[in-house]
Order: structure tokens, then C-alpha cells, then sequence
């Protein structure tokens, strides 16, 4: 089978069958064209004459030594077995019914002729760039998409001011901050806790003049670590009823 | 704005337009119109003695040149290429029995679909893959797309030429329908 | 061939046609004819008032749209966009520095001002070239325009806050706001 996407020519059928088993395209095309030498009409086509003329074709082709393809050779014995269930006495308990299958045959080689023709129906049918043609080289639609910028003052501001603030001479001073050592904290915290027997809130430990804001968070932050360490010294215990919950200290006899 | 000015816009949006046009992008560059298929129609009708004719090709519109002055412009153009006998049998099949999968393109031809074939086709731009078949093997499924039916020049499939006979006869169902004669013929005796 | 059936055969093949076609062109496509530039005139008068016109233009003919009818092939549309920082930026020290050229807002800002991000700005009609300096080298100058002072609510660039209001504003703090508050709870007091 020679399958050529372009510029197969197109070949007329037969009235007399000539051998050229490469021109087929397969058995059913072979049928066809034998259904079609036969009728004109498919829906009349005597399917025992198509069986009897295919056969022969294939006999001829083996008298000739032709190679024959196996899908030419399975369709003649499926062929054989169908004329000789058509021609014994009917056995209503055949499967497939011999006579269902004829029909599926008709019903093939009429689709398959149809197909052809509407095939050419459609070539015969004015074409683009044959028959009819479109413009070579419109313009071309487009969208021309205009940006609006929602940029806001406040943009503009932060961005000069975060330049300047780059730009800004950049001298490091290291201040020296206000801070409560840990050691001190420590020792303040036991001095404290000496005098607390019951649970107290660790915050009630812390200086009460806290005005500076660092100082004030280095002041919590030593005296909490403070009230670690003296728990794991085994000097001061801690409790804490819940999540972020006031954090209670009192000491360890 | 005027009937008048709104068949201005159509005919030079159609004009310059690279593809086919659907109505809805017609509306998006002429803006809503009262009755843009009934302003269509107007304007077609307008073309049709010309030269130049405006169809409608599956859904969508375009300018092209009257097919009996063919002879004028082939010169022109570029010659488009021949389809071999399998490549239209193949796109009859798709065409007349959308949306099918390869195994029955592979049934009503009698032969193998060979891959050059529906490659051919797609490259052309007349037929899709159309999605798989909710059977067991999932197999894709094809059918034919608007470039065919404006290829062809047919305003929708139920132009296809010879359609409604076939259906009427049956062929294009799967199966033979059950009312046909027996075929046995006189042959056999 | 009636003029009718000759003025068809031209439409369609100056239609078809790839580039513009002289006189000799048609000609040659759709034979000869009585008088073709009369044939032309005719065409191109009777397409006058439609929204495709027949024009020539030296000496070649070809179809176009009716000029009036760009907005249809090209309508605008209006995205929003956000500019990108470093066009904010560029645009900020055009607006406190103006007229400034292009190194002078490099070093401000304290790296390079690509032209896209000037081309932008311009396109986005907030800054316009404004003169060269008369410096060796002579640069270009930029500088805002009414349409910037209209976007911002600007009545004029003295509306800018000085150095010292967006210091006092915190928009030249370089530390980081605090936003947590000490946690110091209630027994602090």
C-alpha cells in the first residue's frame, strides 16, 4: 500500500480487471472497484458474484507468483467462509449470521463509495488560493493597550526619601547603651526573691522608673534570663498559668 | 451612529483583519451595534455582484474574491499544493462523521491511517484533535475546524456537500441499517 | 467582457494582490481593456463613500481603509499599571531637582537611569525634555509637566514638602519602625 499524501494520481477504474496489486489500497478498495465493474448501484451489488470475482483476482495473483499481502489473503478466506455460509441451507443458530455479515459488507463498500465522492465533491467545491482568495497582506487588527500608572503622592515622597536616605553619609557611631548586665540582674532578682515567699509576677521585680525605652528592654529581657538561671540553680521556682500569661517567680526554700 | 457609518466600520474592520473574524470580535472593534448580523447580511448582499465578496465561513466573516474570477488572480498567487487520494478520503471521513477516532477513520477507509495523513491535514489547518472518546482506550477523537469549512468555502457543516442524503440513507451511522436488502444478488446459483 | 465584468476583474485583482500593482500590472492580469485609468476612476469613485477606498499612490493602486476609521482598526484600551521603583525614583528626583540631567539624577539616586525608565516617564506624560544645559557636553535636561502636577494634586512644585517635612514625617528615617510595644505588663508601674 503506497500512501502518498500529495500527488497520487488518480486512477480510473477498470472495466476489465488488469493485475497491478500495488494500485490498491488494501482489499476493501480492491472490493470496491470490483462492486463498482459489476453495478452501478452498490445497493444492488450481488454479494456472491463480488466473493466469486475477488477470488479469482487472488487466484490469478498466485498463478502469477505476485506477492500478496496477508491483509489481500485474510480477506479471501474470510470471503470463502462467507460465501459457503451463504449458500448452505440456513442454520438460524449461525453467529455471526452469515446474511448480517453480507450486509456489513454492502454497508462498507456503499460508506467507503460515499466517502469517496464527497471527498471529491469537496475538491470539486471552490477553494481558497485556487478559486477564490483572501487579501496577501492585510493590515491586521490590533489593540493598542495605553497604561494608566496608579502611582500616588505618597509613592513619589517615600521614594525621594528613601533616596536621600540612601545617599545620606553613612557614619557608623556605636552608642553605648544603657543596659542591665546579667550578673546584676541576677543579683538584684535574689536579693529580691529572699523577701517573696508566695508567687509573685516576675514584672513586680523590675525597677519602677523605666522612663528610658532600651534601658526598659534590656532591664526584662536580663531579669527574666536572671529567673532562669536561678530556677536551674535550684534557688527561685517558675510558673506560668497559660500562654503569655503573667510569669510567676517565688523562692526555693 | 448611522446604519451607514456602521457598515463603514464593519467593512474596514472585515478588510483589515488577518483572519476570519467571529461577530463577537466584530463587535469589540465597531463597538455595539443594533443588529450586527442583520448589518452583515446588508453588507454581504452589497458585495455580492462585485468582485469582491463577503462570506461567512463557519461563524466567521471575511473578504475574498468571486470564485469565477479565479482565472485572473491565479497568476498571482502562489499555487497551493494537490491533496493526495488518501489525505481528501481521510478528510471526507473526518468531515462527514465528526467528531472520529483513527480506528474508524482506520474501518470506513478499509486501510491504515498513515501518520503522514492526519499530519497533513492538521498542518493544513482543517482538521483538530477533538478530544478523547469516553470509551475504554480513551482514544482522541478528530474533527474538522472553521480554516476547513472557509477552505471549502461552506458557511457550516450542514453545507457539506451531499450530507443530508447520506444521512438519510444510513451511511453515515456505524452500523448497516437493518431494513437493507439482502445482497446475495443472482450470482451465486 | 462588459465594463462591469472588467471593473470586477480589477477589483478583485488589485484586492488579491500582494503589494501595490501599476497600471501594467492590471493589464497584464485581467487583459486589455478600453480605457483602464477611466476603468479606475470609476472603481475608485464608486468606493469613495465606503469604508474601503480605492486609492493610487504614485502611480500603483491599492485598497486601504477610509482613513477616518483608524480608531475602529486600533481602538485603545486602558490597562493599570504600577510604575516600577526605579522610575518612582527617577521621577521623584526629576520632580525635587528640575531641571536635571540625566548624570545628576545617576548620582542622586546613586546608580545608572536606563532610558526605558526616562522613555516610560515621558510616554506616561509626567516629565518632558527640558533644554540642554550650557555645560560642556551640553545634556539634555528633564523637568515635570502640568500633567504630572495634575496626577499628584500638585497646584505647583512649591506643593513638594521639603527635606525637613518628610524628615519630620519619618520618610528619611533609615531605622526601621518599632511596632511592637514593650510587653512590660501591668505590674511595671
Amino acid at each position: 500500500m503506497n500512501e502518498d499524501d500529495f500527488d497520487t494520481p488518480a486512477r480510473a477504474a477498470p472495466s476489465t480487471l488488469v493485475l497491478q496489486l500495488g494500485s490498491w489500497e488494501g482489499p476493501l478498495d480492491l472490493l470496491l472497484t470490483l462492486a463498482r465493474a459489476q453495478k452501478v448501484d452498490l445497493a444492488e451489488i450481488s454479494i456472491l458474484a463480488l466473493v466469486d470475482q475477488y477470488l479469482a483476482f487472488i487466484r490469478d495473483a498466485k498463478a502469477l507468483s505476485l506477492e500478496l499481502a496477508a491483509d489481500y489473503l485474510v480477506m479471501a478466506a474470510w470471503l470463502a467462509y462467507l460465501k459457503s455460509a451463504l449458500l448452505l441451507p440456513a442454520d438460524p443458530e449461525a453467529e455471526p449470521d452469515p446474511a448480517d455479515m453480507a450486509l456489513r459488507l454492502q454497508f462498507q463498500l456503499q460508506r467507503l463509495d460515499a466517502m469517496r465522492e464527497a471527498g471529491a465533491a469537496l475538491l470539486a467545491r471552490p477553494q481558497i488560493g485556487w478559486d477564490v482568495f483572501p487579501r496577501a497582506a492585510p493590515e491586521g487588527l490590533v489593540f493598542e493597550t495605553r497604561p494608566i500608572y496608579d502611582t500616588s503622592l505618597y509613592d513619589l515622597l517615600a521614594s525621594y526619601g528613601a533616596i536621600k536616605a540612601r545617599s545620606a553619609v553613612g557614619v557608623h557611631v556605636v552608642r553605648r547603651r544603657p543596659v542591665m548586665a546579667l550578673d546584676e540582674a541576677i543579683e538584684r532578682l535574689e536579693a529580691l526573691l529572699g523577701r517573696a515567699i508566695d508567687w509573685t509576677e516576675l514584672a513586680r521585680f523590675l525597677p519602677g522608673d523605666l522612663a528610658d525605652e532600651s534601658y526598659a528592654r534590656s532591664v526584662l529581657a536580663s531579669t527574666f534570663v536572671a529567673a532562669l538561671e536561678l530556677t536551674r540553680l535550684g534557688k527561685a521556682s517558675l510558673s506560668q498559668g497559660a500562654p503569655f500569661a503573667p510569669i510567676l517567680v517565688k523562692a526555693r526554700p | 451612529m448611522s446604519d451607514l457609518e456602521a457598515l463603514r466600520a464593519i467593512e474596514a474592520v472585515v478588510f483589515a483583519a488577518e483572519a476570519p473574524l467571529s461577530l463577537a470580535d466584530i463587535a469589540r472593534h465597531v463597538g455595539e451595534r443594533g443588529d450586527l448580523p442583520l448589518l452583515l447580511r446588508d453588507l454581504a448582499q452589497s458585495y455580492a455582484p462585485r468582485g469582491i465578496n463577503l462570506v461567512e465561513r463557519g461563524g466567521r466573516w471575511q473578504f475574498q474574491t468571486a470564485p469565477d474570477l479565479a482565472h485572473h488572480l491565479r497568476p498571482l498567487r502562489e499555487a497551493v499544493k494537490k491533496l493526495s487520494r488518501a489525505a481528501v478520503e481521510t478528510l471526507a471521513v473526518i468531515a462527514y462523521h465528526e467528531p472520529v477516532t483513527r480506528p474508524e477513520i482506520e474501518e470506513i477507509r478499509g486501510v491504515a491511517v498513515s501518520g503522514g495523513t492526519l499530519d497533513v491535514l492538521m498542518a493544513a489547518g482543517w482538521v483538530r484533535p477533538a478530544g478523547r472518546r469516553e470509551t475504554p482506550g480513551r482514544p482522541l477523537q478528530y474533527a474538522t475546524t472553521p480554516g476547513f469549512l472557509a477552505h471549502f468555502n461552506l458557511v457550516s457543516r450542514r453545507d457539506l456537500p451531499g450530507l443530508a442524503d447520506l444521512k438519510a440513507a444510513g451511511l453515515l451511522d456505524r452500523e448497516p441499517p437493518r431494513e437493507m436488502p439482502l445482497p446475495l444478488g443472482d450470482g451465486g446459483e
